[in-house]
């Protein structure tokens, strides 16, 4: 009888839930194309799942508009995972064993990426991931593949930036989330092949709201030249405005985890001059006309913009790029054979993208250049190119 | 080294005095009924969230301020008439889960009512910093002092001199000896959860120009305005006041001097070592039990 | 039916035991793939720790907010010291319990001296000290983004697939209600119940009352550190995230939900509190708002959870049918 | 030889002493009550005797042996017990796991037996519940054997608590206010309740308003005021005893009357 209860109640639920999701999917035609994504669309990373939700979304729909992908639909199969390694274990399995899908885009996080690759292997189903760090894709496995440039790729792009412009003594202060703490260490390994120094190492909490004291820290260090915070959401803007606060006279760097608009909106004018590494997609207005990529990120920009009525940031390019990726790999393979598929996307050369220009191969499941990155500095509240 | 230390002391007392605000806020309901309540900090949200919401509706600042503190306080009544009342004489257990559920409610509904991103607030007066002795503070930073000092110093007069503050203070020590002495206790109650709510979007809104604000703020800011009104001692306004001071003060000693990645760390290490020691943290009346 | 073999059926210890058994013998039936294993294996995991929980929660009628905490040591004993130690996984889980309970047993006698929300402060710091822990020793842990953990070899056999950690689970969780009941229909348990009806009387009953305070937290995480080792190795994967003060709360909701002071009724709320977020995914924005009502609600309109209430229908509709009163 | 023997007891709330360098002597093998006007000290006495409260200053020594501030579940283990004026019932249990564990002591509490229900522990349950039920039926509540003890009336958890304090096998046993609340029928099987104990062998001391039940029970009666120790004689000593007639006045509240 107890279990007679549970299970009305349960059939009570479902009705419920059925009933308030609002255009949620019926039972799937059985010629779609079945794209699932898991994505941090809540929770602290949501900046990232957000956008690329949005974009996955816009674009599924355009090209059904157009007649979908080889003659059959696409359909976009979503779970919200937040930044939570277990729903997202729980998530790829329930697209994998219950929906079905036939490929996979997404997670955003480096986090949940880990996590399911194991699963994912196993399965043996193409994931194109959206997330950063390069432990995704070094060493390579055999089915999973990622569009953002590597924090690694970032770090490069800094140093060189800061080579050029002298500056060998610096002070690091990270985000504890994924991202900051994964950057934080492919910087520090890196740094001395630039003849850089890290002489302040600070880190602050993802909800933190104050960083004056680890800032003090730095800004008392001795012959700093500039500061870099590797970090995403909020906290790098509070410590672009504590920056600020303090008089700190030293370059401050920013990754590209916090390349949107939001960055600048939340740092107001505090965000001056500061620097840092982003795909071209954030400055599509000044690239040259001749420039490959000007026509790609210039069409998603005014693209997403007109739908969704908010600023692009790189990280719904992300998406734009894993499902352009996913659906010319498909059309290739001429069915939706996960083998196939798969080697399909390791051929991917040449595709122009929001991130840049992608060769893939089998020991590169990312096929970006350190050319992809453009080095930006916010002048007067905008992006502009300095390189 | 000074300018150093000075500098720790002013973003702790700065923080601590958001915590002091969510602590009172909790000793304040705690008073009144003895229930811990979880969603302390969603009004935290709620204050900051409103305001920026109903001022990029096109609404003069001081106008969205007042509406997003009425908003609250509102959403704070219904809480309690809601969700609290129809619950009255459950054990600690099941009060603290009813609480938690209504600060996942809130929660949800500021992230579909409004959206979830982060959002700036514009400073109240400026955001040039103000030097002293070599440290530097936000104008915005004297805003949140300021604001702490008189809403205790208000609470203070409520509670020593007004007729309704007395009230509750008598319901606080005997709710059935306050009954029979003819006190409503339902609108102490009632008027606790209005009072919190009030405090909890005033440290919302003071404290936005300084940290952002979004739809989740308000867990971190909960749990250590709950710290510091253990650490005063649960119940006692001044109390929560200078436990959120000291928790505020910790934290920034603590990232500046010993490690930033403890930093969240210390304020429960410090809970935990007064409690081991001082069970009834550093302000709260020793009770015995009658039986 | 026999009158003796009736009152058998009725009696928990056996007649609840058969059932759950059975549930969890019929139960493959009706899940379809791997997914539906998965949220069963969850569940079933989740139960585990609650019916520990509830042996502190309901029956000793004491409060933590911070056992995800305990979970998660567990968890990361198995993974770190297999990882980076090279131990064999049950000497790592093992290990884990071992010092898990240390730590309990050392923060118990000055924290169980507190009383309600002082209890609730003390284990949620705990807690939250435990989960920073853990995503700040990077080098041990793998911080925010977790770390792998190697399958459970058993006999030489490798344990893995969602078939074979389903009967694990299943099995580790009818161990731990049988456990669990044994407990509370001894001494031992009648006196954890003396300290939640009245600490002063129990006391004068010749109850230690703080040593048995003590023991229930020791019990109670050690369970789920044991449960936390088993899923780390299920799931071959740790990471920070579930040992945080949310994952703590959804423990102490799932045993009000299920009935506190009932063994099944924890399993039932563990069941529940891990169905109900996969139902929900359809409702994407408005999930966390029904969540939070389905908790605000239950603890109001049934404060005394799920499986009590139900038990208490059910006796008054017999009564009322006109079965002689007990 | 004495039984229960407190030499200069004090025990301070805020300042006011609530009981004030107290001496007394309770000889084994009878009835004793205390008696005193509305804060007088008598249940805070109580407390102190037993472990809930650690006295300011002073001893009590039981059978010769210094237990000032013991725990009171290690002076249930020497053989004292106690009642409470504001009951004390498990109300998550029932009537007779209520009185099952006051049998704790006796039973086994091996954690490990308890687990995995070894050493015959089914069997001592069994015979636990036998002496349970025989100890209610001794307190005239063999009508409440399942029932859950929060269904039950004010009187029978009075005998309740009775039964449970009994199932220790203390050879002392403070009952504190046994009376309250209860109606004159109940009050007189009560009585009687405390003379049948009394003659098991128990020494009994009662803290109790009822004058008509202290008189009817007592064999020695001691008499506290403020703190201290009043007067002390059999029942026509106290009777007789002016301080006693004056404080009783002063306080005005007679002989007789039903205590709160």
């Amino acid at each position: 009888m107890t279990r007679h209860f549970i299970k009305r109640t349960l059939a009570i639920l479902l009705t419920a839930a059925a009933a308030l999701a609002f255009g949620a999917p019926g039972a799937p035609a059985s010629e779609t194309i079945r794209i699932g994504t898991f994505l941090s669309v809540t929770g602290p990373a949501s900046f990232l799942g957000d956008p690329e939700l949005k974009t996955l979304r816009m674009y599924i729909e355009s090209i059904n508009k157009d007649g979908g992908v080889l003659g059959r639909k696409l359909e976009l199969v979503h779970y919200d995972v937040q930044h939570l390694a277990d729903k997202a274990k729980t998530a790829i399995k329930r697209l994998i064993e219950d929906d079905k899908v036939d490929v996979i885009i997404g997670p955003s996080t480096t986090g949940t990426t880990m996590a399911t690759i194991p699963l994912v292997e196993r399965a043996g189903i193409p994931m194109i991931s959206l997330a950063g760090a390069v432990v995704i894709i070094n060493p390579v496995k055999k089915w999973v593949f990622k569009t953002p440039h590597t924090d690694r790729m970032a770090c490069a792009k800094i140093f060189g930036d800061m080579k050029k412009r002298g500056f060998t003594r610096i002070g690091m202060i990270s985000g504890t989330g994924g991202f900051g703490k994964s950057m934080r260490g492919q910087c520090k390994g890196l740094a001395a092949d630039f003849g850089i120094s890290v002489l302040a190492d600070e880190t602050y909490g993802p909800k933190d709201s104050d960083m004056t004291p680890q800032l003090t820290k730095i800004k008392n260090t001795k012959g700093l030249q500039a500061v870099l915070n590797p970090g995403f959401g909020q906290g790098p803007a509070i410590v672009t405005k504590n920056f600020r606060q303090l008089g700190m006279g030293m370059s401050l760097y920013q990754s590209h985890g916090v390349a949107s608009k939001k960055y600048i909106e939340l740092a107001g004018a505090a965000a001056e001059g500061v620097r840092l590494p982003a795909a071209a997609l954030l400055v599509a207005d000044q690239l040259a006309d001749n420039d490959p990529q000007k026509v790609v990120v210039v069409g998603y920009k005014k693209a997403f913009e007109k739908r969704w009525g908010s600023a692009v940031s790189t990280f719904g390019g992300h998406a734009y790029d894993g499902l352009q990726l996913a659906i010319s790999a498909i059309a290739r393979a001429g069915s939706t054979d996960k083998e196939k598929v798969r080697a399909e996307i390791e051929k991917t050369s040449g595709y122009i993208g929001t991130g840049g220009i992608v060769h893939m191969s089998p020991d590169d499941h990312l096929g970006l250049s350190l050319s992809a990155f453009r080095m930006l500095e916010i002048k007067n509240g905008e992006w502009t190119l300095v390189d | 080294m000074f300018a150093e230390f000075l500098q720790f002391l002013l973003s702790g007392v700065t923080v601590g005095a958001a915590y002091g605000l969510v602590a009172l806020g909790f000793s304040i309901i705690y008073n009144a009924s003895h229930v811990i309540n979880f969603a302390q900090g969603e009004f935290v949200m709620l204050g900051g969230m409103s305001t920026v919401f109903l001022m990029a509706a096109g609404l003069p600042m001081p106008v969205a301020v007042v509406l997003a503190v009425l908003v609250t306080v509102v959403l704070g009544l219904l809480l309690e008439k809601l969700a609290i009342e129809p619950a009255r004489g459950a054990g600690v257990v099941p009060l603290i889960i009813i609480t938690i559920g209504a600060s996942i409610f809130l929660r949800g509904v500021a992230q579909v009512a409004m959206d979830r991103e982060f959002h700036a607030m514009p400073p109240f007066t400026g955001d040039a910093p103000i030097m002293i002795a070599g440290a530097t503070i936000l104008p915005q930073s004297l805003w949140v002092f300021g604001g702490m000092a008189v809403m205790g110093m208000l609470l203070w007069y409520f509670f020593a001199r007004a007729r309704f503050g007395k009230a509750m203070l008598a319901t606080a020590y005997n709710p059935l000896a306050a009954r029979l002495i003819g006190v409503n206790t339902r609108l102490v109650l009632l008027c606790s959860f209005g009072l919190s709510a009030l405090l909890g979007s005033v440290a919302g809104i003071l404290l936005a120009p300084i940290t952002f604000t979004s739809y989740d703020v308000g867990i971190m800011l909960g749990l250590k305005g709950f710290c510091a009104a253990i650490l005063g001692g649960m119940g006692h306004g001044a109390g929560a006041v200078v436990g959120g001071l000291i928790v505020g003060i910790a934290e920034a000693m603590g990232a500046g001097y010993i490690s930033s990645e403890y930093k969240d760390a210390i304020a429960f290490i410090i809970i935990l070592l007064v409690l081991f020691f001082m069970p009834n943290g550093l302000f709260g009346k020793r009770t015995t039990e009658r039986v | 039916m026999s009158q003796a073999l009736k009152r058998k059926l009725a009696d928990p210890r056996t007649g609840g035991l058969l059932g759950l058994a059975a549930v969890i013998a019929v139960l493959p039936l009706f899940l379809p793939n791997n997914f539906y294993y998965d949220v069963a294996i969850g569940a079933g995991l989740s139960a585990i720790v609650c019916v520990g929980l509830n042996l502190l929660i309901g029956y000793a009628g004491q409060i933590s907010l911070g056992h995800a905490g305990f979970v998660g040591l567990g968890a990361y004993s198995s993974a770190v010291l297999t990882v980076e130690f090279g131990w064999h996984p049950l000497a790592a889980m093992t290990a884990g319990a071992l010092g898990v309970g240390i730590l309990a047993f050392l923060v118990a006698r000055p924290i169980l001296r507190l009383r309600g929300h002082y209890l609730a402060m003390a284990t949620l710091g705990l807690g939250i000290i435990i989960s920073i822990v853990v995503n700040t020793e990077a080098e041990y842990t793998g911080g925010p983004d977790g770390m792998t953990v190697p399958s459970l070899m058993f006999f030489g056999r490798e344990l893995y697939g969602e078939a074979v950690w389903y009967w694990i689970v299943g099995a580790a969780l009818l161990f731990t209600v049988w456990l669990s009941l044994n407990l509370i229909a001894s001494p031992v348990g009648r006196a954890l119940r003396a300290v939640h009806g009245s600490e002063p009387a129990a006391e004068i009953a010749g109850v230690d009352t703080a040593h048995y305070k003590v023991l229930v937290f020791v019990i109670s995480a050690v369970i789920a550190s044991l449960a936390g080792s088993l899923g780390a190795h299920y799931a071959g994967f740790v990471s920070p995230a579930n040992v945080g003060f949310f994952r703590s709360i959804e423990l102490v909701t799932m045993v009000v939900l299920g009935g506190m002071a009932s063994t099944y009724g924890a399993v039932v709320g563990a069941a529940i509190l891990t169905v109900l977020p996969q139902l929900l995914t359809g409702l994407e924005d408005y999930e966390h708002i029904a969540f939070g009502l389905i908790l605000m609600l239950t603890v109001i309109f049934m404060p005394r959870g799920l499986v009590p209430s139900f038990f208490t229908i059910a006796r008054n509709r017999l009564a009322s049918a006109g079965a002689p009163p007990p | 030889m004495t039984l229960l023997k407190v030499e200069a007891l004090s025990r301070e709330f805020g300042g006011i002493l609530a009981v004030d360098s107290l001496h007394f002597e309770i000889a084994p093998g009878s009835i004793h009550s205390i008696i005193g006007p509305n804060g007088a000290g008598k249940t805070t006495l109580f407390n102190l005797v037993t472990g809930v409260y650690a006295p300011s200053a002073g001893r009590v020594h039981f059978e010769g042996r210094d237990i000032t501030g013991l725990a009171p579940h290690r002076l249930a283990a020497m053989g004292l017990s106690r009642t409470f004026q504001n009951l004390q019932i498990f109300f998550n249990m029932t009537a007779l796991e209520n009185v099952m564990v006051g049998l704790h002591l006796t039973l086994d509490r091996r954690l490990g037996a308890a687990l995995f229900r070894l050493g015959g522990v089914a069997r001592k349950e069994r015979r636990a519940r036998d002496a349970a039920a025989e100890l209610m039926r001794f307190v005239g509540l063999e009508a409440y054997l399942d029932v859950d003890a929060d269904a039950m009336p004010y009187g029978a958890l009075k005998g309740l608590e009775l039964a449970r304090a009994l199932a220790s096998k203390p050879r002392l046993l403070l009952l504190d206010e046994p009376a309250a609340g209860l109606n004159p029928v109940e009050t007189e099987e009560v009585a009687g309740l405390i003379r049948k104990i009394a003659q098991s062998g128990v020494t009994v001391v009662l803290v109790e308003h009822d004058m008509r039940l202290v008189m009817g029970v007592s064999d020695h009666v001691l008499v506290l005021d403020y703190g201290r120790k009043l007067a002390e004689g059999t029942v026509d000593e106290v009777r007789a005893n002016p301080d006693v007639i004056a404080a009783y006045l002063g306080s005005g509240a007679a002989g007789g009357t039903h205590g709160a």
